[in-house]
C-alpha cells in the first residue's frame, strides 16, 4: 500500500473543483423520512463537516454514499458523472472509504485480518502473505501512533478506543480518495484525536477529500473547511467554517440557543462508596472514596483501565484483591444483580455490545433494568413502562417513531440516549457512567448534564468516565486521573485544568510517586 | 360344530352377490418407515400387485422415518375416511389402541409382520421373531462349532428385534464355549454397522461370528469383514435377503440368511381383508354379530434359510 | 404514534394466514373428510405431544439455546412412570410425579453444565440425548404394556369431543402464552436471547435463568412423555426419536430464531399445527412413498418463501404509507 | 509482542491432546488390540466418509451456517452414479462427474434459497434433506449391486497399507486446511461468520460467498457418497442417515461454533477422530447394549468439560503472565 508522502501537494486551482455532488437525495424508512431532498457537494482537497442533531440523517446520507443504502430519490455525481453506488464494493472501487459510526470489525479475528478484510496482500501464488500483511499493518498502525496495538492480537481484546483506531486504519488501508469519518472521535482520547487530525490534514494536502461528522463543535472548527447542517432530514445550509461560529451552527441545527450548564457543588462529606486496594487483571492499588451527591470524574488515556475498574466495582469481572464497600457494607463480587440491589448502576461504554437489546423495542430497553431488578410484582407493568418510556423520550428528546420501535432502527445518538434512560429510570444510589455522551448531540448533551445534576440533587452519587475532557471539567466536583491501571492524581475542582490532567494521564506527573 | 360347516356350504352360492367388486373399494396399508427399500420391494410391491389383480384401489401410507407414534397418527387419521380394509405393519405393541379404534369403527383390520397381542385385530400374518433369533443362533452355532466370541446387532429397543435377541441368546447359552461380546445398536445405518464390526474385529482378532437383526446391518457387517480381509473366517448370519445380502452370500462374506416371506404377509393379508369385506366364506348368518372372523386368526408364514448352497434359486441375477 | 399497521412483519400472523389458506383450500377439495370435527380432533390429538414439547423449545430458543435430548426424555419419562406402575405397583399419581421429578433432574443437569461449566448446548444435549435414551431402554426394555386403566384414562378419555391430550396442549399453550407475554420472569428470556452480555449488565441472573429454562424444557418433555404413554396405554423406549429436530423446525417455522431473542409461544403451536395439517393433507391426498418426502420438502420451502415475500411486500407497503402520510403533512 | 504461548486456548490443541491421552491410556490398557497399524487403518477407513463431509461442514459453520441435507446427498450421489453406470452403462468417470454435478446443483439451490430468498438454513436444509432422500430412493430403489469393477476399485484398492478412502480424506483435509488458512477466498468465511454485517460493510459479497459454501458442502457430500458407494461396491439409498448430526457434533467438538467465525479444518478431522476413538474404546471395554449410549454421552460431556477446564486454567496462567509483565513495566 502506498503511503501518502508529504512531497506531493496539490496545486491551488485543483482545490475548487467539485469531486462529489449529491442532488436531491431522499430516503424513507418505515415511520420516518430520514432524508428529504438533501443536497451536498464535496471539493477536492477539503474537509467538509456535517452537523445535525441525533437522527438528523447524517449517517443515513453516508450509508447512501458508501453503498449500504439506496436512495429513494436523487442522484450522485462523481467528478461530474452520475454514478450508482450499488454496494460497498462499488463504493470501494470508486475510491470512497468510510469509518462507520457503528463498529464494523470482526471480534475474533486479528487486528491485521480486520484491517485488510478480504483485501490481504498476496504472494505470487495468490496466497495470503502473512509477513507482508503484518508488516503493512504495523506500518499503518505506526502512522496512526498506535505503536502498542499488536497486529496479531484479537480485536475483541482491545478497548473500544483502540478498536476505533483499528477502524480508521482499516479505512485508510485502501487509500481512499474520499474518506468519510462518522463520529470517529466519540470513543477515542484527545491524543488519538490529534493523530487523526494530522492524518486528515495530510490526506487533504494530497488532494483527497474528507467528510467529517462530529457532535464536538471544537473539532469541527479545528479541522473542517466547510460545514453543512442537516435538520430532521432536511438540508439547512452550507457555511465556510471561517465565516461562521458555534452559535450560528447550533442555531441551524437545533433552531434555538443552548443554555449553558452551570456547575453547582452539591457534594457532601458522607462516604457512599469506598474502594480500597482493588486489584484486577489490568489494574492495581485502586483506592478512593465517593461521597453522597458527588460527581467524580475518571480521566485517563485510552486503555488506562477506567472501564475495567468500573466493571470490577459493578461485579462484572471477578476482582482478585481489595474490597468495595457500599455505605460501609461489603458487596459480593462477581454478581451484578447483587450490585444493583445495593443501589449501584453502571452504564457501559459499548452500547451495542453491552447496553442495548437491539431487536427489542425502545420500551423494553428503557424498562429493562427497572423491571428486572426493582419491580416487586410478577407481571410486566405495561402502563408503567409505557409512561416511563414516554417520559424519557420527551426528556432526552429521543427521536423514535414510537415506544414500540426496535432500537436497531434508531440513530446512534438516540440509541445512546436509550442506554442512559435505562439507568436513569432506576434512579440508582450510585451511578457509574462510562462515556455517557458518546455520539450525543450538543443540545441533548446539556440536557443530560442537567439531568445528572438533578440526580445529585436527589442524593445520587456519580462516577463519570469520559474521554471528553472539557465535559469532565465542566461537570465534575473532583477528578481521578488514571494511567496504566493506577491512580496518578486526585484533583479537586479548584486544582484541575486540561493541562494538569494531561500531565498526569501521560505520565509526566504523578502524585503518588517520587521520581518520574 | 359341524353344523357351521354345513351352513357355509349352503351359502356358498350366494357369495358373489354379497358384495360386488367396486373399483373405488380402497384397501389401505399403514406402515412406518414407508420408504424403506425392503418394505417397498416386498410388502408394498406384493400389496400393490394384489390390488391390480383384484381391480381394487390400494394405498400405502405411513411416516418416512421409523416413528411408531406417527404411524398411529396415520392409522387414526385414515379411519374417518372408512377404507374397505386396513393392513397394518405390526411395528410395536403400542399400536394396539389405534388398531382397536379401527376395529371399533367397523373396518376389517389385519396385522402383518409382528403380532400385536393385546389388540382386537381380525387376523395376523407374520413370523415369530423369537424363532428368527433361534434359527440364526442354531446356524451360527453350527458354523463356529459351538465355540468362540460372538456379537450381535440390530435396532435396540424395538420389540421384534428384542424378541429375536432373546431367541438367539436362548440357543447360544446352551454352549459354554461361546462367549457373547455384546449387543450393539446398528442405529439403522450401514456405516454404523460397519464401524461397529470393524471395531469389534480390531478389539477381538479372534472374533468368531456376528449376527445381524435388521436389514441394514447385514451389508455393514459384510463391508467391515471384507475390508478386514476376514471373509469366511468370521461367520456371519443375518436376517433378510435383499440383493445386497444375496451378493454377500455369493461372495462368501455372509454365511446364512434367515429370510421372511414378506410378500405372503401382505398378499394374503390383503386377501383376508377382501374376503372379510366380500364375505367370501360366511360362517354364520351374521358373522360380525356372532363375533366370528371369517378368515384365519393367525398365520405363521414361516421362514426361509439361504446359504451358498441354495443361493442360485433365490438370486436369479447371475 | 406507533406504526402498527405492519402486522405482516409478525411471523405468527403470516403463518396463521398460511394455515387459514391451507384449511380453506383443503376444505374445498375434501369437503367431508377435511373439515369435520373428527378430523380436526385427530389432527390436534396427533400434534399435542409435539406442541407441548414445542412450547418448552420455544422458550429455550427465545433465550438462544435449544435441547436435543427432549425426544429421549419423552421416552424415558413414559418408561419410568410405566416401570414404577407395572413392576413396582406404584400408585399412579406417585409414579407420574416421580417421572416428572427425574425429568426435572435431567433438565437441571443440562442447564447446569451449559450455564455454569460452559459446555456447548448442542454437545451437552446431544450427549444427554444418548444417555437418557439408554436409560429409557434400561427401564422399559422392549416396551411396557398393560398400564393401569386409571393411568390410561388420562390420555384416552374424551372431553367435549376431544381426547384429553388436546386439552392439555391447549391449556399449556394458553398458560405459557400468558406467562411469557406478561410476566417479568419469562420476559427475561427475550433479554438474554437478545443480548446476553447486556442482560447480565442489566442485573438479570443469566446463569440461573438458563438453568430454569432447561428444567422447564425437560419438565414439559417429561409431561409429554407421560401423556403419550397414557394415550398409547404403553411405554415404548423408541418413542420420541427424531422429535427434537421436528420440534425445533416447527418452532423456527413459528417465528423463533437459532440466534435467540425472537418468538411467541403461540408460534410454537402454529408451527406444529402447520406441519400437522400438511401431514394430514398428505394422508387425505393419499400421497405416498418417495413423493411424500419430496412434496413435504417443497411445501415447507414454498411456505417459508411465501411468508418472506409477504413480509417484504408488507415492508414496502409500510414505507409507501409513510410516504403518503408525509406528503399529507407537507400539504397542510 | 503478542502472547502466543497460550496454545491451550486453541480447541484444536486441547482436542489433539485429549486424543493423545486417550490413545496412550488405551494402549496401556489394551496393549495388543488397540495400537496396531491394522486397527488404525480400520478406524481411519471407517471415519473417512464422515471426515470428508465434516470438512465442508466446518467451512459452513465458520461462515455461521450448517447443512442438514448432507446425509441425503451422500445417499443420492452414490445412487445416481450407480444408476447411470448400472442401468445406462455410462462410462465411470462420466457417471461420477454427473453425480457431482447434480450434488453441486443441490448445493446451489440450498445456498440460493438461504442467501437470496432468506430462508432459515435449518428449515431449508431440513426440507432439502427430505427431498433428496426421496430422490435417492427413487434412483436406487432397493440398492444397486454389481457396480463396475473399475468403479469399485476407487474405494477398495489399497495404497501403503491404507484403503484409498483414507487417502482421499487425508488429501481433502490437507488441501482445505491449506486453502482455508492461506487464501483470501476462504478467509472471507471467518469475516462472514464473525460478523456478517461487518463483512458486508467491508465489501465482501456475503450472498455469493454463502452460495459457494453450500455448493462446496454438497460437492464434498456428493464426493463422500460416491466414495462410499465404491467402497460398498453398491449404491444403497439408506446410507448417510443421521450423518448430519454426527458430523455437526464432530465439527463443534473440533472447535467450531454454531454462531460462526471459529474453527480450523484440522478440527473437523480431530472431532471425527475423537468420536471414532471413543466408539472404538467402548467396544474394547466390552460396553454393550444401552450402556453404550449412556457411557458415550458421559465421556463426551466429560471430555468437553475437561477441555474447558484446561482452557480456563491456561487463561488464568496467561493473565498472570501478562500481569507480571505489566507490573514490571510500572516498576521501571
Ligand atoms: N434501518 C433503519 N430503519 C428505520 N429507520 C432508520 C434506519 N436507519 C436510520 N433510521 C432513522 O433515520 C433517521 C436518521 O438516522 P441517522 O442514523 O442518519 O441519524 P444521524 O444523523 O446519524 O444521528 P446520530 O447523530 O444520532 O448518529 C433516524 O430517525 C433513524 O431512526
Ligand atoms: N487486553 C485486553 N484484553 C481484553 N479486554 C480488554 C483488554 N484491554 C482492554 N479491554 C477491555 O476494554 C474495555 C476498556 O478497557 P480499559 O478499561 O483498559 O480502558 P479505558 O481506560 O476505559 O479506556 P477507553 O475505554 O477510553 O479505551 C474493558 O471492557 C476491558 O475489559
Ligand atoms: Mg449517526
Ligand atoms: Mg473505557
Amino acid at each position: 500500500m502506498p503511503l501518502p508522502s508529504l512531497s506531493y501537494l496539490i496545486d491551488p486551482d485543483e482545490k475548487d473543483r467539485i469531486r462529489l455532488r449529491l442532488k436531491n437525495i431522499s430516503k424513507r424508512f418505515p415511520g420516518v423520512l430520514a432524508l428529504d431532498q438533501v443536497n451536498f457537494d464535496l471539493k477536492v482537497g477539503e474537509v467538509h463537516a456535517i452537523c445535525g442533531e441525533n437522527g438528523a440523517g447524517k449517517t443515513t446520507l453516508m450509508n447512501i454514499l458508501s453503498g449500504n443504502l439506496q436512495p429513494d430519490e436523487g442522484s450522485i455525481f462523481l467528478h461530474g458523472d452520475e454514478v450508482k453506488i450499488t454496494d460497498p464494493q462499488e463504493a470501494q472501487r470508486q475510491g470512497i472509504g468510510i469509518v462507520y459510526q457503528e463498529k464494523s470489525l470482526v471480534g475474533n479475528l486479528s487486528v491485521a485480518d480486520n484491517i485488510f478484510a478480504g483485501n490481504q496482500p498476496v504472494s505470487k501464488w495468490h496466497l495470503i502473505d502473512r509477513r507482508k500483511l503484518i508488516n503493512q499493518t504495523q506500518q499503518l498502525l505506526r502512522k496512526l501512533g498506535m505503536h502498542d496495538i499488536d497486529a496479531h492480537g484479537r480485536v475483541d481484546k482491545l478497548s473500544p478506543g483502540k478498536q476505533q483506531m483499528v477502524e480508521i486504519a482499516k479505512a485508510l488501508s485502501r487509500d481512499p480518495q474520499i474518506l468519510i469519518l462518522d463520529e470517529p472521535t466519540a470513543a477515542i482520547s484527545e491524543q488519538d484525536t490529534k493523530v487523526l487530525f494530522k492524518i486528515v490534514r495530510l490526506m487533504v494536502s494530497q488532494g483527497k477529500s474528507v467528510i467529517y461528522i462530529s457532535h464536538r463543535m471544537s473539532e469541527i472548527f479545528e479541522v473542517s473547511d466547510r460545514v453543512t447542517v442537516l435538520k430532521d432530514g432536511k438540508y439547512q445550509n452550507t457555511l465556510g467554517t471561517k465565516d461562521t461560529n458555534v452559535n450560528e451552527i447550533i442555531r441551524l441545527m437545533v433552531g434555538r440557543d443552548i443554555k449553558e450548564f452551570d456547575y453547582q457543588n452539591l457534594s457532601t462529606s458522607e462516604v457512599v462508596l469506598s474502594v480500597s486496594e482493588l486489584e484486577g487483571d489490568r489494574f492495581k492499588n485502586i483506592s478512593f472514596q465517593l461521597h453522597r451527591s458527588e460527581i467524580l470524574g475518571f480521566a485517563g488515556l485510552v486503555g488506562a483501565g477506567r472501564s475495567e475498574i468500573a466493571q470490577s466495582i459493578f461485579g462484572v469481572t471477578p476482582d482478585t484483591g481489595g474490597q468495595v464497600l457500599i455505605r460501609g457494607k461489603k458487596v459480593k463480587s462477581n454478581e451484578v444483580a447483587n450490585a444493583i440491589e445495593n443501589g449501584l448502576g453502571y452504564l457501559p461504554e459499548n452500547r451495542k455490545e453491552q447496553g442495548l437489546f437491539l431487536e427489542m423495542s425502545v420500551e423494553d430497553n428503557i424498562s429493562s433494568v427497572k423491571s428486572n431488578t426493582q419491580t416487586r410484582g410478577i407481571f410486566i407493568e405495561r402502563k408503567g413502562n409505557a409512561a416511563l418510556t414516554e417520559e424519557f423520550v420527551r426528556q432526552l428528546n429521543i427521536k423514535t417513531p414510537s415506544g414500540k420501535t426496535k432500537v436497531v432502527s434508531l440513530s446512534g445518538g438516540n440509541q445512546q440516549k436509550i442506554v442512559l434512560a435505562k439507568w436513569l429510570a432506576v434512579n440508582p444510589d450510585i451511578l457509574i457512567v462510562d462515556e455517557p455522551t458518546a455520539g450525543i448531540d450538543v443540545g441533548a448533551k446539556s440536557e443530560i448534564y442537567q439531568l445528572l445534576n438533578q440526580l445529585t440533587m436527589a442524593g445520587t452519587s456519580i462516577i463519570m468516565i469520559s474521554s471528553d475532557l472539557p465535559e469532565l471539567l465542566g461537570i465534575c466536583d473532583r477528578i481521578l486521573v488514571f494511567r496504566h491501571g493506577r491512580i496518578t492524581a486526585d484533583l479537586s475542582r479548584e486544582k484541575f485544568s486540561e493541562e494538569e490532567i494531561m500531565h498526569y494521564s501521560s505520565g509526566t506527573k504523578d502524585m503518588y510517586r517520587e521520581k518520574i | 360344530d359341524p353344523s357351521k360347516g354345513a351352513y357355509t356350504r349352503e351359502q356358498s352360492s350366494e357369495v358373489e352377490v354379497a358384495k360386488p367388486v367396486d373399483e373405488n373399494e380402497e384397501y389401505v396399508m399403514v406402515t412406518t418407515f414407508v420408504n424403506f427399500p425392503m418394505y417397498v420391494n416386498h410388502d408394498q410391491a406384493a400389496f400393490l400387485r394384489w390390488g391390480k389383480k383384484m381391480g381394487v384401489k390400494t394405498t400405502v401410507l405411513g411416516p418416512t422415518e421409523w416413528d411408531v407414534v406417527a404411524q398411529i397418527g396415520v392409522i387414526e387419521q385414515v379411519i374417518p375416511s372408512k377404507p374397505a380394509g386396513l393392513l397394518i405393519n405390526g411395528t410395536d405393541p403400542a399400536i394396539a389402541s389405534a388398531i382397536d379404534k379401527a376395529v371399533d369403527a367397523g373396518i376389517p383390520t389385519v396385522v402383518y409382520d409382528s403380532e400385536i397381542p393385546n389388540s382386537k385385530r381380525h387376523a395376523f400374518l407374520g413370523t415369530d421373531w423369537y424363532e428368527i433369533g433361534q434359527l440364526q443362533g442354531e446356524a451360527l452355532v453350527e458354523l463356529i462349532h459351538g465355540k468362540g466370541k460372538i456379537a450381535y446387532m440390530g435396532l435396540v429397543g424395538q420389540t421384534n428385534m428384542e424378541n429375536g435377541f432373546r431367541g438367539l441368546l436362548d440357543v447360544v447359552k446352551k454352549y459354554p464355549g461361546i462367549e457373547v461380546l455384546g449387543k450393539y445398536d446398528s442405529k439403522g445405518s450401514t456405516e454404523n454397522a460397519a464401524k461397529i464390526t470393524a471395531d469389534l474385529i480390531a478389539a477381538n482378532p479372534d472374533l468368531a461370528g456376528v449376527c445381524g437383526f435388521d436389514a441394514i446391518s447385514g451389508p455393514g457387517i459384510g463391508l467391515a469383514i471384507k475390508e478386514a480381509g476376514k471373509a469366511g473366517k468370521i461367520k456371519v448370519t443375518t436376517v433378510d435377503w435383499e440383493p445386497e445380502h444375496l451378493r454377500l452370500v455369493r461372495e462368501g462374506v455372509i454365511d446364512v440368511l434367515i429370510g421372511q416371506k414378506r410378500e405372503l404377509f401382505t398378499w394374503y393379508g390383503a386377501q383376508f381383508l377382501y374376503d372379510m369385506v366380500h364375505k367370501t366364506n360366511q360362517l354364520s348368518a351374521d358373522d360380525q354379530k356372532a363375533g366370528i372372523t371369517n378368515v384365519p386368526f393367525a398365520v405363521n408364514t414361516g421362514l426361509l434359510k439361504i446359504t451358498k448352497d441354495n443361493i442360485d434359486l433365490f438370486d436369479p441375477s447371475k | 404514534m406507533s406504526f402498527n399497521s405492519n402486522i405482516f412483519q409478525d411471523r405468527v400472523v403470516t403463518l396463521a394466514l398460511t394455515i387459514v389458506v391451507l384449511i380453506v383450500v383443503s376444505s374445498i377439495i375434501w369437503p367431508q373428510q377435511f373439515f369435520s370435527l373428527e378430523n380436526l380432533s385427530l389432527v390436534l390429538l396427533n400434534l399435542s405431544i409435539d406442541a407441548i414439547v414445542a412450547v418448552g423449545m420455544m422458550i429455550l430458543l427465545i433465550s438462544g439455546a435449544f435441547d436435543l435430548s427432549v425426544g429421549s426424555v419423552v421416552a424415558f419419562a413414559g418408561g419410568f412412570a410405566g416401570y414404577l406402575m407395572y413392576y413396582w405397583g406404584v400408585y399412579v399419581p406417585v409414579a407420574i410425579l416421580a417421572a416428572l421429578a427425574v425429568s426435572v433432574v435431567i433438565g437441571f443437569v443440562n442447564g447446569w453444565l451449559v450455564a455454569k461449566v460452559g459446555i456447548n448446548p448442542l454437545i451437552q444435549t446431544l450427549a444427554m440425548m444418548g444417555i437418557v435414551r439408554g436409560l429409557a431402554l434400561m427401564v422399559s426394555g422392549s416396551g411396557i404394556q398393560n398400564l393401569p386403566d386409571s393411568f390410561n384414562r388420562l390420555g384416552q378419555a374424551q372431553f367435549l369431543g376431544f381426547q384429553l391430550p388436546v386439552w392439555y396442549m391447549i391449556a399449556i399453550v394458553i398458560i405459557f402464552s400468558f406467562l411469557v407475554a406478561r410476566t417479568i420472569f419469562f420476559r427475561r428470556y427475550y433479554y438474554i436471547g437478545g443480548n446476553e452480555k447486556a442482560a447480565l449488565l442489566s442485573g438479570i441472573q443469566v446463569g440461573k435463568m438458563k438453568i430454569y429454562s432447561f428444567i422447564l424444557m425437560s419438565f414439559l418433555a417429561g409431561l409429554a412423555g407421560i401423556i403419550l404413554a397414557s394415550r398409547l396405554g404403553a411405554a415404548m423406549p423408541t418413542t420420541g426419536q427424531g422429535l427434537e429436530l421436528k420440534v425445533i423446525t416447527a418452532v423456527i417455522l413459528g417465528g423463533a430464531s437459532l440466534l435467540g431473542g425472537q418468538g411467541k409461544i403461540v408460534g410454537a403451536l402454529l408451527g406444529t399445527l402447520f406441519m400437522g395439517i400438511i401431514a394430514n393433507i398428505m394422508i387425505l391426498a393419499r400421497v405416498s412413498g418417495y413423493w411424500q418426502q419430496i412434496i413435504f420438502g417443497i411445501i415447507l420451502i414454498a411456505a417459508v418463501a411465501i411468508d418472506l415475500l409477504l413480509q417484504k411486500r408488507a415492508d414496502r407497503m409500510a414505507t409507501a404509507l409513510v410516504k403518503m402520510k408525509q406528503f399529507e403533512k407537507f400539504d397542510t
